[in-house]
């Protein structure tokens, strides 16, 4: 280690034992928000989207009316709203369902579930309205009914022209998921502010958060290029 | 319909600080982003190294993150410079992050690196026999970028454009963090001062739907327009 | 069973919004034939074809595959549609089409593309599928590249894969919509040798073509289609050397 | 530099220190104290609403001049900025819903207990101290999310500077003072730059002048049944 | 001027990576000449033509255009490279090329195709440039489409509207690359007997083309291309009746 920079840790009361010990339960936090919503998001995306693309407005106009929704508000709004609004429900601390929604964990993670959900219903939609009609043709012309176009066909290929949008989901999630803070979770975000407060500095605790942040987009992005080639090898010259 | 208690003015107030702010920083990063992405695939190196240093780095950390970073952080370095000056050389120069501008900066520093990403693919998409055409009819590389490559890249960028658009819009709540009173911050407050947690989220909920329900008809229209020959085509056949 | 016709249709249309574009098609397959569908661009070859397998459905007329007529209802907006799905699927399993396209699945390789009807339409054990399509990708000498992608591949290569996906279906009859349009002249010939030597084998084929060579020399029976009506049927000396009508006689005119 | 124009910094709401009323209106007793203060100093005065974990680097990053928003003088902020003299002083209280039996200067007894406060105040600090690892402390940006959080009980108890439990929290029949109130800090003053030495002073000269001639009291009591006047 | 060389190759060599695609092939053109390409698939016949107007740089050989040399340098990876911008966009505008995709802008009209290089790159005035496009539109025979996008329009029309682009730049020499290949036999006549008014009128233009009948009835001159080799070159006769070598006599054995 450089000598300045040995230097700089030793005198600075910020990067203590202690605040370290803070920065890693965030980032805990953060891992377990990010990742559970993320993988609650894209169960329910799945049916949605196939719902999505049902041409009785019955059926699809439900689900268009929920992405609409959560597409066009700021997360921010609909954290407020999910947190606070679900003690406001007269008589829900007398239910088990407060045993729940009491940390604030769970509202922050339907909250964000229901967001990215919605985000990657559309994605997952595009993909599969993108289907080459050729390809489904054929696969009707084969004899294929219908679940089994969806199975064999139209959801493989649509998983792969949906990653490299998901993976920007991905991300963003990781991105939104700073504000989870505002509701008293202890998130990376939330680390950083508490010792933003105790040591009036600003720029040294953030920029520390930020790089992790930084790092942990890199992981992001490294594994889904690995995804991303392996299910898009298809679409490579041979043996490349 | 609601009750906004007279913070009607306000709200709007606020909503207006939300779409200047929306807007101004659509701007910014529609420039930074066109830059990002010629410097990309300009093929020099050194504008390479710095797009893609921007791009990575500002798509790598949250924007709330960021936000408070450049706030602060930034003020505090321009303090430092101040303090310094003033201290050493008697100079008082001293230069105040307006939230406003701090917010339109930010919002369009984050935002351009997602436009630069967006129009990359947009260039890789266009078609080369397209760009070859332009070759081999003797166009200089300006005329062919001008003529040729950014009206066609246009319509591969639109849906990519509309989404960051959207995103954006939404972003701005968070300058409220910053100190800026925009319509979610107005929110906030009223619902403090009338003890209704969130009476207010509703109004300005439905002020977000609003924007990006128009948003979403312009950006239609808009790629009606840019797929004139494509999508009539289409039609056609 | 086994003489019963293949295919009938009977005095099928088809209309499009306003459009007729089928006024009446009516065709009557032998085992063992090989029909081909001549005719000038946007005279309803296509669409004739795609009414066969009820990619279209047709608006009036009928059609009996091996003796099994398919039974059609009418909607709520009135429109008619098949009544029944499994039919449908069943009959279309009979029936294998070859796109002018391929429509090959992009995300399998050739391999993959070949065994997915079978195995997961026609419940054909796995194995089994396999060997059978190994045989066919022998037949149409692109053995080597069952691995490759669709993408990894020429046209020609792509559309003798196509092939090899129909045939490994095993069809009653084999439906093959402009298989060389878009292939060179190199290829085209390729692909025409492979389905002179199904032909030889007996197997029943409906081929929209505009290679006259392959028309004269190949097919048992000539259509010669003319907006939406067929001018000129039967053997292809008829058709070609003694035509009745005069757009048959203008079609046949060279062209340069 | 001639301190014509300054800008303040509250943190609302706090009340009844600073808050907006029905109408959307700054008051409170700060609010009050801080007009007379710049009327006594023939100073045009803005007030920058700036949330509670901001305050100190917003100072520092000079987004305003001072606070005046019930900073409690501490030696560790002392160490940052420059107070005046301090123009009142109340300590923290404890509020909790009327169930609540625990003691609350007893470890054992808050074992597990749920407490809020606002992030980065004394109070913050001396929860941290106290039962920091032994009960789960919540930290909240406002004062008043914080409330809302007691009210919708998920919150055992919260610790705050005792005038805004009183005004906010005990007005509701359901909760209750416990325990008693802990002294923090070395009363409230306003906060500014150390270089701005100029200011202190004549911030300092202003209040002591509303301290002597009876305008503070006036404030006072629109505020507050007890003195709180240092 | 009037009598120089409109085009000369001498000896156009072209490496991709390791893979040697053109191994020496020169061509002399005189004013008026036809020049058909003829080879197989791969042989190297569109990377010639693209050679020609440098969209590819050769890797050695030099090229003529009416008696100007084009000069080439190394760049500091050493590979040659054009050494003059402005001298290369110069010839492009002499030697229009039609390119086997037509390559229409997609966001233009057909008549502003045809007006942008003129307007642009050759700084005619616009007036002038669309009067010129507009005598060009109705010579192709596709006046009353001018207003029409690509993509409203048939393959054959697009063909021609990319013929008239080229026109427009009334260019020494109209390169062609499979002009027809895309086609549909029906249009495939339509565009040749375009190309052959313009021959008549005394065009110099290189073809690569697989109409046999286009480069035995057409051209003043055909090229056989094999791997990179010419291996055939001469007047139609010649080449089509009496071949020397063994591959043109191959290559012309019909193929289906
Ligand atoms: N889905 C559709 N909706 C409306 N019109 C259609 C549709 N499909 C085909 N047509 C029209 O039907 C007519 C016949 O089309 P079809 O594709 O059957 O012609 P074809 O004989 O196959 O021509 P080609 O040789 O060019 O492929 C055309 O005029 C076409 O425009
Ligand atoms: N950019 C390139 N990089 C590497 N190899 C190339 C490139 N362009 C062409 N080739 C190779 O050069 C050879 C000749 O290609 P070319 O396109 O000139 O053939 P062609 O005679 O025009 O064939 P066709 O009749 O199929 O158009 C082919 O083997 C091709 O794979
Ligand atoms: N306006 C406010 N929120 N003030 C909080 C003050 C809390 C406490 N007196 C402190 O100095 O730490
Ligand atoms: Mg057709
Ligand atoms: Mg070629």
């Amino acid at each position: 280690m450089p000598d300045f920079m040995a230097q700089w840790l030793n005198q600075n009361d910020i990067f203590t034992a202690m605040t370290m010990m803070e920065y890693w339960n965030g980032l805990v936090n953060t891992i377990q928000l990010v990742f559970l919503s993320l993988i609650i998001g894209l169960m329910c995306a799945i049916p949605l989207a196939i719902l999505r693309t049902m041409k009785n407005p019955f059926i699809s106009g439900p689900v268009w009316v929920y992405t609409y929704l959560f597409r066009g508000t700021p997360l921010l709004i609909q954290l407020y709203i999910i947190y606070y609004g679900i003690a406001q429900i007269p008589g829900i601390q007398d239910t088990f369902w407060w045993e729940i929604f009491r940390e604030p964990f769970y509202p922050a993670l339907l909250a964000f579930a229901l967001n990215t959900c919605a985000y990657t219903t559309e994605i997952i939609r595009g993909a599969i309205v993108s289907t080459p009609a050729g390809e489904i043709e054929a696969a009707k012309a084969y004899g294929m009914n219908w679940w089994m176009r969806m199975r064999r066909l139209i959801l493989p290929s649509a998983a792969r022209r949906a990653v490299q949008a998901y993976s920007n989901e991905v991300i963003f999630m990781l991105h939104s998921s700073a504000i989870a803070s505002v509701v008293t979770i202890v998130d990376l975000t939330g680390a950083a502010r508490n010792i933003y407060s105790r040591f009036y500095a600003p720029f040294d605790a953030f920029i520390f958060v930020a790089l992790i942040y930084l790092t942990l987009t890199f992981i992001l992005v490294f594994a889904f290029r690995k995804l991303e080639n392996h299910l898009l090898k298809h679409q490579r010259p041979v043996g490349s | 319909m609601f009750d906004l208690k007279g913070y009607g003015p306000e709200l709007l107030d606020g909503a207006v600080v939300t779409v200047e702010l929306a807007f101004l920083s659509l701007a910014l990063s529609l420039f930074l982003g066109l830059l990002g992405a010629s410097s990309k695939l300009s093929g020099n190196r050194i504008a390479y190294g710095i797009a893609t240093f921007y791009t990575t780095v500002i798509r790598g950390v949250p924007d709330l993150v960021m936000m408070l970073l450049f706030y602060y952080g930034g003020q505090v370095m321009v303090n430092s410079l101040s303090d310094f000056l003033y201290d050493h050389y008697q100079i008082d120069f001293f230069f105040q992050f307006d939230p406003f501008i701090s917010g339109v900066v930010t919002i369009g520093l984050i935002f351009g690196a997602y436009m630069a990403e967006t129009f990359r693919g947009a260039f890789l998409a266009v078609d080369t026999g397209q760009i070859e055409a332009a070759r081999a009819y003797g166009f200089t590389r300006w005329h062919t970028f001008r003529r040729i490559m950014v009206p066609q890249m246009l319509r591969h960028a639109l849906p990519g454009l509309g989404n960051n658009w959207q995103v954006l819009l939404k972003s701005t709540a968070l300058v409220s963090i910053i100190g800026l009173t925009d319509m979610v911050r107005v929110a906030e407050e009223a619902a403090k001062a009338e003890r209704m947690p969130f009476h207010f989220f509703v109004p300005v909920a439905s002020v977000y739907l609003l924007l990006t329900a128009g948003s979403e008809l312009f950006i239609k229209w808009l790629n009606k327009r840019a797929n004139v020959g494509v999508a009539q085509g289409a039609q056609n056949a | 069973m086994a003489d019963q016709a293949p295919l009938i249709c009977r005095d099928i249309t088809k209309t499009f919004d306003q459009l007729e574009v089928l006024k009446g098609v009516s065709l009557e397959t032998r085992k063992g034939d090989v029909v081909s569908l001549i005719g000038s661009s946007g005279s309803g070859k296509s669409t004739f074809l795609r009414c066969i397998n009820l990619l279209e459905t047709p608006t009036s007329g009928d059609i009996i595959v091996h003796g099994d007529p398919i039974r059609f209802t009418n909607n709520r907006k009135g429109e008619r549609i098949p009544a029944d799905n499994k039919q449908v699927e069943q009959i279309r399993s009979k029936l294998s089409m070859v796109f002018q396209s391929f429509n090959l699945w992009s995300h399998m390789t050739v391999l993959e593309n070949i065994i997915e009807a079978p195995v997961h339409a026609l419940k054909v054990p796995k194995k089994e599928a396999i060997e059978r399509a190994e045989a066919y990708l022998q037949k149409v000498g692109i053995y080597e590249r069952k691995d490759y992608y669709p993408a990894q591949m020429s046209g020609g290569q792509q559309q003798r894969a196509a092939i090899a996906r129909a045939l490994a279906m095993e069809p009653e009859v084999m439906l093959f919509d402009e298989p060389t349009s878009a292939l060179d002249p190199e290829l085209v010939g390729e692909v025409l040798r492979v389905m002179q030597s199904l032909a030889e084998e007996g197997r029943t084929m409906i081929v929209v073509t505009h290679e006259m060579a392959f028309a004269r020399d190949v097919s048992s029976q000539v259509l010669f289609l003319h907006q939406g009506v067929i001018e000129e049927q039967g053997t292809p000396e008829k058709v070609f050397d003694h035509p009745d009508s005069e757009r048959m006689k203008q079609f046949l005119a060279p062209n340069f | 530099k001639d301190w014509k124009e300054i800008r303040l910094a509250f943190d609302v709401p706090y009340e009844p220190f600073e808050y907006k009323d029905e109408n959307g209106n700054l008051t409170g007793f700060e609010v009050e104290l801080a007009k007379a203060m710049c009327k006594e100093m023939k100073a045009d005065c803005e007030f920058v609403i700036q949330s509670w974990d901001g305050m100190i680097p917003g100072l520092l990053a000079r987004k305003f001049d001072a606070i005046f928003s019930s900073m409690s003088i501490t030696p560790e902020r002392a160490e940052r900025v420059n107070f005046s003299e301090p123009y009142y002083n109340t300590p923290g209280g404890w509020f909790a819903r009327k169930d609540f039996n625990a003691d609350v200067t007893s470890k054992e007894d808050m074992k597990g207990k749920v407490i809020g406060v606002q992030r980065g105040t004394t109070m913050d600090t001396y929860a941290t101290n106290e039962f920091g690892g032994i009960a789960t402390i919540k930290r909240y940006t406002t004062a008043d999310d914080m409330v809302l959080d007691l009210e919708g009980q998920r919150l055992d108890v919260v610790f705050v500077d005792y005038p805004v439990g009183e005004q906010t929290i005990l007005t509701k029949d359901a909760f209750k003072e416990v325990g008693k109130p802990v002294k923090l800090g070395e009363g409230v003053g306003v906060a500014m730059r150390k270089r701005d030495k100029d200011l202190a002073a004549k911030v300092n000269a202003a209040l002591k002048k509303l301290k002597n001639d009876g305008t503070y009291d006036a404030i006072m009591k629109k505020y507050f049944s007890y003195d709180i006047k240092m």
